[in-house]
Parts: structure tokens; C-alpha cells; sequence
């Protein structure tokens, strides 16, 4: 049990991912010798050499169209996108081939890739650098969509990821990476499966749903609500596709109020999908309609404005104040 | 004053009309055998029994392509893009390879996907509707066919790594049309592929068109050229010619298998027929450059070579076409014996562990379909 | 006042915006001298020249790339993408230029590029030709996206994308391109603006929302309800975003029940923006959870399979069954 | 066999180093003028004075990239990318446009726009992070930066078919990295301006790096061949000497200017910095080589050739230096001087329209902030 960053419980991992198959293989912009512009992947090149991790052209569709050709041969490549931002000209590969492959040959041929997003804003970047594109994928049939919280989580989900059958995208919230916790080199069998959501916080009076960089903010949420006399509980929902509704559900027929944050743009967004199954599950038990506590409708603004996009505590406790029908509630439509 | 000055202007695009001389070429249409100081070498092993057998093959993907088109033609298929005047190309390449090659292609490739073992059946699964792919990929080293037009020539490349990877001399063969060359995934494959010396060979069938669009319009320059940009030894090649073809694919699998790196091959034909059952050629091609094309039958120079070998007998030729005539009956006849999926399946191999979510709606939409069967099927 | 097909209607609708303004040009595959493979644009570049109606290489992502450097220059771009599925290599072009130069620039840069892509399955085709991508655009800011579902619509809806100085993502329902209607050259400004519903049969029990090739079903759905006692309320969305959401919250306070139907696939679909946004606003008027009526969660199917997978007329009707708390209702959750 | 072969194996990738005789090359790294006899003609104007004027320009490019990178250090900008190393490839070049050309490049071209007319507090608008983008573009006929690699490619093709249809005889010039090469949106922008004819001029600086990635990695062959292929005429010139860079770029615009379409030009040359303030090269980059790159000074060979011409007085030098110094200092001040955005503009210009929904989200903030200055700066 050591204390790291995610970053590096994201790099012990990969390791651990190499060292239990040889077929796993890293492909990525500048992951090699500089260890990927986060130095997430640092060392793997020495260690594993260029064979395994492979700094490729500067073109992101010929990446992860390489890695279905590997795939199809055997491997188990893991994708690095450097940025989110930059996704986007890989995203038709991952569309019509990574994401239907099984499907399109009636389970002949798998997919196991994992498409490592460094994701999020909060770090003060320029265009293309804090996006959180999570919602194009979730939509899209075929695609596991994952995101981790802790160094924990990072570390042993992107080894099940990897060692998952299935095409999975693995969003990194970046602002966290230099956050540290305790890091044990989890069994796998033992660990929660990767489809699955956490209760982080147990609570009573509203359920909050946040995942990836706003976990820590919606536990800080919850400890601000209590002083407050609120008892909230915060589940990370780790995955984002397929959903965990289950356990949202079983928090919602509890609380039976919802909020649900991300950094997403609000339109179209997973906080709509959670909100509108949320609310066919439990219609006769909410006693208020589920609030959406997200990014504007806007792209991404410049760093000296992100604040201003970015759910923060405040704008996830003006959420709770709304869901309990408070006062000063400015959130939300009813505003 | 700039290196190569070779753009004529904004002239409109056109097709090329037949015959270019740069071509590899080791049969004349009239069924001459050319000799050629290179490639000859390539070929030496194909007598006249091994030609017979290409000619053969070629024979069958005619006889089979144009009965998918019938069969399209009596709403038996519900599309067929037929192969029509390509048949040297995809014979002689595809005949080049080891069964431990793997293939990818786009949809227009039946006469390969015939070589590497696809049976009738699988060959008409897709274009009935019935699936989304035709056969089993493994089975017969090959990927179903790609519709996203040049997605595969990145597979191919990431498949050759692989092989390379392995420390294996198997060798991926991507296949492309003229107008995929545009496409950024294949540069961005030939980037891969020049930058890793991964062992795949491009094989460009440049049929003129894409759809309603002349060659000219992707490109004023001959498509091999690109290649060489990227390090990419390429060859143009007369791709009605099979054992032109042949050749310079032999060339391109030995220098990947010695790890040598790609290489590019422009098979140069024609599409003599239209895109698809769906397209009407009339508004856009030309019929007498279709007629020029036509004195260049890939089947018809064989046939005459053959004969002037005198190893072509009439029962030998019957017997080629009664194989072939037996091909096209068993294609008829799976596509006609072909029952539709079970609704159910719709919901199948999405993901190897299906997710909760799906398996509701699975479950629901049975429960839904029952109903139906109550309130109507009750005497069956 | 003519009757013509759809497709002829958007022909009629694409020529007459080019002659209302010669900075009006289209770019595509095959859309010159083919006329396009649905016959849309057929005879445009005889009769403007190919330097206004332009076969491009098959390049997506480059047509879309040039459409940008087009708009730069003035001019007012059309591309037609050829088929649904084809979309995915520009969407990179699309979320990152031609969505957000407007924003980027602070205003400065104009993008008037409209984006013809006919969409939707039913039509027994291949892979890659049936598809509904509009969630990937909704939930992008800066585009705008509609749907046209009447020869009318189609025509006029065209011309006010042209015009529009914003960049107009424009789904035509493939499947209906052959359904005729009057239509008349109506003069744009008395026409119902782009971004704004229209409620295309009145009713009072159910609010039911479509777009695309699905208002004609919707239609008949309500037809048949009223047989059965209903009445139906149908929507007929026509912009998908931005949503007009006033026009659907009126709707809804009136019925009390909401059911939504799309082609798309369900998770992260319209049908969750529009449940969650109506649920907001009109928690306390809902007599039912809203239903969402849709594709599946399954990459598009063979064609065999289509009917299997696409919402039709007894689809609709389990889903107002169920809105309406009646036996037998099978589809949404409380199955 | 194959019509090239020149592929060396799986080794791997490297930088080039100085100097590569095949380059274009009229002033030496030791000041000497060296005769050409193609590209001389296109320089004959640049006397001593004209020269001296880049000179400068060189100079002031060089002293405000050194005092962006001093603010970035304290943390008045949050990033910068610097452009030391390729002051004539951007200097050389831009000088070369009318005002009526139309510039798209990437992040790095902060010479570029210098040249364009972009004042002080253009330059650090974006780096600062106060906005995403820094400049008019229509005011001094350049796009703003451009951060998706390659994407501009594209946008500069368009603009000039724009151009073309328009009739009018202005250029469109497309800046962009080696690393940059590798992209799809590259290929398919060379594809339309071949297709097409159009006035474009694809101006690669090669700098051998994508940020840690040497240019072996995206290409084992000169970048500039890759033109050809698509008949693209290509040339690589010294991308450290301002006058070649100069002569080939008016050679490319005139070609443009002509109708005769596109052309590419390689400017060899080297990132003397780190990729951004936020890259550390001695990870990957070997300083050897570096101090080899150092002896090709873009700035020094001009000086050296000046003084010996006997053109460049104290006086003069002094002049230069304070004109640079003085531009340094505007743009510290600028960058001092910058105030936060006000927070309600986050909402601004997503539409020309402004939707109903991002209205009330704008207005639901804005009563979210009033809410906080009531509670807290009651007292103001
Ligand atoms: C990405 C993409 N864009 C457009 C299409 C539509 N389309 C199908 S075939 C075709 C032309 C292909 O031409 P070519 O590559 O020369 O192959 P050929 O049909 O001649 O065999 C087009 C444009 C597609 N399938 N994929
Ligand atoms: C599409 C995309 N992928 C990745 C990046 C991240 N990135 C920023 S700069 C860079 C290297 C660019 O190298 P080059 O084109 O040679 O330009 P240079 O930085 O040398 O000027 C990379 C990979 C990006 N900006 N855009
Ligand atoms: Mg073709
Ligand atoms: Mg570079």
C-alpha cells in the first residue's frame, strides 16, 4: 500500500497491465521517451522497450485505426490521446470500427482497445485542452465509456479495462492527476467490476451524481451539507456507459432527490440521460425534479473564464438547495 | 524552378483512356506474352496449367458477379457492387498470397474474397440484408468487407505491425479504390506503414471512377506517385493483365516478408459495369471509353493466349465453365434458401458482456413481440 | 403551389437560395453531374457551373475543412455528405472550426455553412446508410441542427439554413424523400423561424414529439389513438438544437403526459434532453414519467433487422398506452 | 525493382543534422552570398537596406519570443511556444505576402503575424488566457492560431478556391510543422488544391520536432517530396536563411498569382527551445546537435553578411536593438496591463443568434453572481 498520484497510479497500473500479458502494447503521441506530455506512461519505454511502447506519427484517426489492425492480430493496445480536444479526428474510427466491430462480424472479432483520455478543464490550458467530449461516446453503441476518481480507482480500473474483452474508453480527469491516495495493488476478481458505481458518500436526503474531476467537489459538497444539516449522498459513477442505474436508483428511492454534475456542455449531456432514466424508475418517489449541475452551453471558454463554466461546491449546493426546495435557489430551470 | 511542375491548370477532370505504356504489362490484350526483365522472373512458375487456373477463376467471378447482379436485378439482393472488368486485378493479387496473409478490403472485392475461400453463401449474406458481415474472418484470413471508404488500409497497417511484432513473414494486404487515395486515413496509413517498415502492401485498384467521379478529380497525377513521397516503393500495373498483376505482387509480399517495409501497386482498369445495382452510369461515363476498355478484357487476352499455347481444349473450357456455372447455381440458391435473422439477434454482440440496460430492452421488446404473436398467431 | 417530392422540394430550395445570392455554392461527392445519389441536386451545375455546384474527392473531412476556408473568404457553403454514416470523418472539422470560430473569434468570423446530411433507416440499405447522428450535434455548441419532415418544410427550412449566418447542421430524412407535398415558394420571412417547433396536430391527452422521418408516424399514431379515444397532441420538433422547448413545455402543461420518439439510438439520445428538460419544467404537472420511443442501444442492424430496431405506429401507441397508466403497455421501464 | 527503394529498415528515427547540401541556399551560415542561378532573380531588390529591414524584424521577433517566454516564467502568460531558431523561415516568408493574401497557421507563427501587423497585445492575448484568439483576423488578413494540427491546411484551400472564384489574384498560405505532415487534413488539403488549382502556398516549417518526436518518426523521406506526388511542384530551402526562404516563397506566390495553383515549400530548419514553456527537451533532445543548429544562426549570417557589406553602422545596430527592445516592453506592459474578462461573457458569441436556452443560462448566472456580491461585498 503506497501513497501516489493518480498519475502515477495510472503509470503503475499500465505496467502491471504489461507485465500480466505480453500482448498488451501502448501507442500514443509522445509517450515514449518523454513519457507522455503528463508522464503518465514514464519509464515504460526503457522498461518494455519501443516494440510495446510505440510514439507514433502525429495523426490520431492512423492511431486508432492501427490499433484495430492490431487488435485483429491479437493485441491488446492501449491508446494514448494526449488531450481531449484531440480525439475528435479519431473519433470516426472509433465510431464505425472500434466501437461495432463485434457487433458488424456477430462476435467474431473483438475489440479489447483502451482509449486513455486525459480529460477536463481547471488547469488553465488553451482551446482543446479541457474538454470533456464523454457524452459522443456514451452514445455511441458498442464503446465502454469509463472514469476514474481516485488514484485507486485509476489504477485498477485501467488494468481491468486493458484486460476487458470490450472497446473501452478511459476518461482521466487531468486536474487530479497530481492528487494522491493510497494505491494497493488490488486483485482484480476482487475489485469492484468496472461497469459498476460507488456509493462514496451514504446519505439520506439528496443523491448527487458526479464522476471523474467533480467527485472531489461533490464530497466536499456533502461535508458542507452536513454542517448545513443535509445529508447527501455522492455516488461516482466510474462508468458512463453502460450506466450503473441500479445503484443510482436504489440512492434515489432513498433520497428520493437527485443532482447530477458534470463538466459537460448541459445539452444532450449524461446528466440528461441520468435524469430522464432516473426519473422513469422512480417518477412517484421524487419530490423534486432532478437538477443538472454542468458546464454552459457554451465551448470551452479561455482559462481566465473557466470558472465560470465549471460546476463548483457552490453551484452543486445551490443544486441541493434547489432539489430540497429552498430558498435563493438560482440553478435549474425554475429560477 | 520548383521541382516538378506538372499541374495542367483548372482543366476538368477525365478518366484515362487505355492503353498507357508506362504499364507493367506481360500480356497484350491480344493475348501476346510481353517480355519483361523484371518481372518475368516473378511469374516464371505459372505454366500453362497455373494459368488456366487463373483464367479459371477469373471466369468464375464474372459468371458469379453477374449472377449477384440478377439476383439484385429480381429483388432477391437488396444491392450488389459488381466487379466487372476488375477481375485480372483481384485474381492476380489475390492468388499471390499465403493463407496466412490477412486481408482487408472494401466491398467491391468478392473475386478476392472468392480466392481466400468465401463460400457462395457468405458472399451474398451482406447484400441480402441478413448481416453485417459475410464470413468469418479467421476462417478464411480476410476482414469483412469495409464500407467506410480507406478505414481498412489502416487495420492493414496496424495488422502488419502486429505481424512484424510476432516476428512472423505473414504480410497484410490492404485493398483500396482511386477515390479512397484521398481519404486521410490512407495517408495517414502509408505514414504508419513508411515510418514502422510495416509489411503490408497497398493495392490501389484504380477503376476510374468513384461513383460519378473520374480519377481526374482525386488526383491529376498517376496514384502511385504518392507512395514514393512516403519512402513507398510503388509500381503501376495493367490490371487487366493477371499476371502482370501477379508479379508485382509477388515483388511487394517478398520485400515485406524479407522486412523490407510496404510497397504500393496501382492496378490500373476499368469498371465496366456501374457503381452499384443502385447507380446509373449513363449520367456521367462515357460509353466509348467504356468500349476502349472493353478491347482490354481481362478473361478475353487470357483465353487467347491460352489458345494460341493450344492449352485451351474445348472440353477444358467447358469444364471451366461448368465450374463456374455450379458457383453462380450454389450463390443462386443460398441467396434464395437465405431465411431472415431472428428478431432477437438484433440485440446480440454489441458488447462481449452484454450491459444490464440492453438486456432490458432485449427483454422487453420480446415481451413486446409476444403480444403481437397472441392477438394474431393463435391458429398457427 | 406545387406538389413534389422531398427531394425535389430541397432541389427547388437549394436553387433558389443560389439564386438569391451568388455566394451560395455546394460541395460534395458526386452532387454535380450525378446530381447527387439521391438526385437532390440534379441539374444545378448545368445550370450554375461546376465553380458553384463542385464534385469534391472523397474527402470528408477536406470538404469540410474547405467549406471553412469558403466561409472565410464570404461565401455561404453547402455540403451535402452523401450518407449518414459518412458524417463521422468531419465531424472533427465540424466540432472544432465550424462550431466554434464564431465563438473563438468573439464574434469576428462568420460560419454560414450548412450541412446537408440525409439520414434515418428504412430503407433496407447497407451498413453506414441508415444511421441518426444528430445527438453528436446537439450536444455541440455552436451548431445549429434541424430536421425537415414535409416537402414544405423541406424547401423553406433550406433557404432559411442558407441564409442563416450561423452554421446549420441539416438532417433530411432519407426515407421520406419520396413522399410528396405541396409546397409553395413562401417567403422566408413569413415562414415559421428555423429554430421553432410547430405543433402539427392538436390534441389533449398526450404530447407526443418527433422529428424527422418520424413525424409522419407520429401522425398516424395519432390518428389511430383518436380512434381509440385519444387525443394525441403532435409536435413536429423541426430544430433539434437549439430545442424549442416553450413550444413542448405548453404543450405539455396542457396534457400532462410526455412521450418522445426518435430513430436514434436511446441512451444519451434527443429523447433524454427533451424528458429531462419538459420534467424540469413541468414536475409538478406530469402525470406519468415521459417515455422515450427509440432506436435501440445496437449499432444500426442489417437490414432484415431494421423493422427490429426502428420506432413505428404500434410502438408509439404501447408508449401513450403506458403514458396513459393502461394494461398492456411494454415499452420504457415499469415494464 | 519497385521504382524506389529507399526505406532503411526499422531503424530508428532521428533529426537531421546541419547542413543538408540539397538545400536552397543563398546566404551561408558565415554570412557569404551564394550565387543561384534560379533563385537570385526573385531577391534582386532585397538591397542592403531591404535586407536590413529583415534583419530587424528577425531581431524584434527574437527579443519579444524571449520576453513572452520571461512572463511565462512569471506567470503573467500560462503558456508560450517559443520561435527561437525560426526567425527567417517566418520572417523570410511573411514579408514575401501582399496585404491582400490571407495567412492560417498554427500556434508558433508569432513572427508571422508580427509581420501581418499584429499588435503587442494580440500576441499575448490567447497565452495569457483571456482569450481564444488574438487578433482581428480580417484586420490584418490572418487567421487567428490555430491549435488542432493541421486543421488550417484545409481552411487556407478553401480560402484560396475562394480567391480563385472570386477572380482575384490574392494568395492563400498555409503555415504548419513538420509533425503536422502526418495528419489527414494535411493530405486531403494538398488533394482539393491539386484537384483544383488552387492558389495556395503550403508552407512547412520543419523544425524536426513534434514537441519530443523527431521528424524521422512521421517521415523517413524529405517532406517536401510528398508534394510531388499529388503534382504538387516542392522545394527545400534553408529554412535559417531569410533571403532563400524569401525567393522561394515569392516563387510559390507568383506561381499562385499565375493560376497555376498550389506549391509547397520545407523550410529546414530548427526548435532551438523547448515544444512550449511547459516541455522539457533535455528529456529527449540531444544538445549536440543543438549547439551544431546554433552555429546556422538565422540572425547572426545576416549580420555578419551586413557588416561585411559595411551596411550595418553602430548607429544602425543600436536603432535595431532599441526598436526591439521597445516592442519587448509594449508587450510586457500589454501583457501587465491585461484585466480578466468580465465572467457574463462566457455566453457570448456561441450564435450569432443567441439561443433562448444558453439566454436563461446566461441570466440564471448572472443572478447566481449578484447573489454572491450581495453576501460579500456589501461594503464596497
Ligand atoms: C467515408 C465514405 N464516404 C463516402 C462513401 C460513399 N461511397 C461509397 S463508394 C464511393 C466511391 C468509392 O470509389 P473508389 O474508392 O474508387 O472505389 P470503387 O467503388 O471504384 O471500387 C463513395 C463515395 C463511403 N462509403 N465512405
Ligand atoms: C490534432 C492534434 N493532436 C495533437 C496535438 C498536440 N500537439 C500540440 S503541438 C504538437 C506537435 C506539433 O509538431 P509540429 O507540427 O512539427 O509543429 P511545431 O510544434 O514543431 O511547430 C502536438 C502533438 C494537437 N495540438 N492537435
Ligand atoms: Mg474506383
Ligand atoms: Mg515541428
Amino acid at each position: 500500500m503506497a501513497t501516489t498520484t493518480m498519475a502515477a497510479a495510472l503509470g503503475s497500473g499500465l505496467r502491471r497491465a504489461m507485465e500480466d500479458d505480453p500482448r498488451v502494447v501502448l501507442l500514443g503521441e509522445d509517450i515514449g521517451r518523454l513519457g507522455g506530455v503528463f508522464r503518465v506512461t514514464d519509464g515504460l519505454q526503457r522498461d518494455f522497450g519501443a516494440d510495446r511502447v510505440m510514439d507514433t506519427p502525429l495523426a490520431e484517426a492512423g492511431i486508432m485505426g492501427v490499433a484495430v489492425g492490431l487488435a485483429y492480430r491479437g493485441f491488446r493496445p492501449v491508446v494514448e490521446i494526449q488531450f481531449d480536444g484531440f480525439v475528435y479526428p479519431a473519433l470516426d474510427q472509433m465510431v464505425t470500427q472500434v466501437g461495432r466491430l463485434h457487433y458488424r462480424t456477430g462476435g467474431t472479432v473483438r475489440m479489447p482497445v483502451t482509449i486513455r483520455i486525459p480529460y477536463g478543464g481547471g488547469i488553465g490550458a488553451v482551446e482543446h485542452h479541457s474538454e470533456s467530449p464523454e457524452a459522443y461516446f456514451a452514445h455511441t453503441p458498442g464503446l465502454r465509456v469509463v472514469s476514474c476518481a481516485t488514484p485507486q480507482d485509476a489504477h485498477t480500473m485501467i488494468r481491468q479495462a486493458i484486460a476487458c474483452d470490450d472497446p473501452v474508453v478511459f476518461f482521466e480527469p487531468k486536474r487530479r492527476y497530481w492528487v494522491k491516495g493510497s494505491v494497493e495493488d488490488e486483485v482484480l476478481d476482487d475489485a469492484l467490476p468496472l461497469d459498476r458505481a460507488r456509493v462514496v458518500v451514504e446519505g439520506t436526503d439528496v443523491t448527487l451524481v458526479a464522476y471523474g474531476p467533480l467527485v472531489v467537489t461533490a464530497r466536499d459538497a456533502a461535508l458542507a451539507a452536513a454542517d448545513d444539516g443535509l445529508s447527501i449522498e455522492v455516488i461516482d459513477l466510474r462508468s458512463l456507459s453502460p450506466l450503473d442505474l441500479d445503484t443510482v436508483e436504489t440512492s434515489v428511492r432513498k433520497t428520493g432527490r437527485l443532482v447530477v454534475t458534470h463538466e459537460a456542455q448541459r445539452s444532450g449531456g449524461l446528466g440528461a440521460e441520468i435524469a430522464a432514466s432516473i426519473t422513469e424508475r422512480c417518477f412517484s418517489l421524487l419530490h423534486a425534479a432532478p437538477v443538472r449541475v454542468t458546464g454552459f452551453d457554451v465551448p470551452y471558454p479561455p482559462a481566465k473564464l473557466e470558472e465560470h463554466f465549471l460546476p463548483d461546491l457552490d453551484r452543486l449546493l445551490d443544486a441541493v438547495d434547489q432539489v430540497m426546495g429552498r430558498q435563493h435557489s438560482l440553478t435549474g430551470w425554475s429560477a | 524552378m520548383l521541382r516538378s511542375d506538372v499541374s495542367d491548370g483548372r482543366a476538368l477532370p477525365t478518366t484515362e483512356e487505355p492503353p498507357d505504356p508506362e504499364l507493367v504489362q506481360l500480356l497484350a490484350p491480344d493475348g501476346t506474352r510481353r517480355a519483361d526483365p523484371v518481372y518475368d522472373a516473378w511469374v516464371e512458375d505459372v505454366d500453362a496449367e497455373r494459368l488456366l487456373s487463373l483464367y479459371e477463376d477469373m471466369v468464375v467471378a464474372r459468371r458469379f458477379d453477374v449472377e449477384a447482379v440478377a439476383l439484385q436485378r429480381q429483388g432477391q439482393l437488396g444491392l450488389w457492387p459488381p466487379l466487372l472488368g476488375q477481375e485480372a486485378a483481384q485474381i492476380g493479387s489475390a492468388r499471390a498470397l499465403r493463407p496466412d496473409d490477412f486481408v482487408f478490403t472494401s466491398y467491391r472485392e468478392n473475386g478476392v474474397a472468392y480466392c481466400r475461400g468465401a463460400a457462395p453463401v457468405d458472399l451474398v449474406r451482406v447484400w441480402r440484408g441478413n448481416a453485417l458481415a459475410g464470413w468469418d474472418p479467421w476462417a478464411i484470413g480476410m476482414a469483412t468487407p469495409q464500407v467506410m471508404i480507406g478505414a481498412q488500409t489502416l487495420h492493414a497497417t496496424g495488422y502488419a505491425l502486429g505481424c512484424a511484432k510476432d516476428g512472423v513473414d505473414s504480410v497484410a494486404v490492404a485493398y483500396f479504390g482511386d477515390g479512397a487515395t484521398s481519404k486521410g486515413d490512407v495517408h495517414e496509413a502509408m505514414v504508419f506503414a513508411s515510418s514502422f517498415a510495416a509489411p503490408v502492401v497497398f493495392f490501389c485498384q484504380n477503376n476510374q471512377w468513384a461513383i460519378s467521379e473520374p480519377v481526374g478529380l482525386q488526383s491529376r497525377h498517376p496514384l502511385a506517385d504518392r507512395a514514393l513521397g512516403y519512402g513507398i516503393p510503388s509500381v503501376r500495373v495493367d490490371g487487366n493483365d493477371v499476371l502482370a498483376v501477379m508479379a508485382a505482387t509477388r515483388v511487394a509480399l517478398d520485400r515485406a516478408r524479407r522486412g523490407e517495409g510496404p510497397s504500393f501497386i496501382e492496378a490500373v482498369t476499368y469498371r465496366m459495369g456501374p457503381h452499384t445495382t443502385s447507380d446509373d452510369p449513363t449520367r456521367y461515363a462515357d460509353p466509348e471509353v467504356r468500349e476502349q476498355w472493353a478491347a482490354q478484357d481481362p478473361i478475353v487476352r487470357v483465353e487467347q493466349h491460352l489458345h494460341t499455347r493450344g492449352a485451351l481444349s474445348e472440353d477444358r473450357a467447358q469444364e471451366v465453365k461448368e465450374h463456374a456455372e455450379a458457383f453462380a447455381m450454389e450463390l443462386r440458391d443460398a441467396t434464395y434458401g437465405m431465411t431472415a435473422p431472428e428478431p432477437l439477434t438484433v440485440f446480440d454482440h454489441v458488447l462481449v458482456q452484454p450491459s444490464a440496460e440492453l438486456e432490458r430492452q432485449r427483454s422487453q421488446y420480446a415481451a413486446y413481440l409476444a403480444m403481437f404473436e397472441g392477438t394474431s398467431g393463435g391458429d398457427e
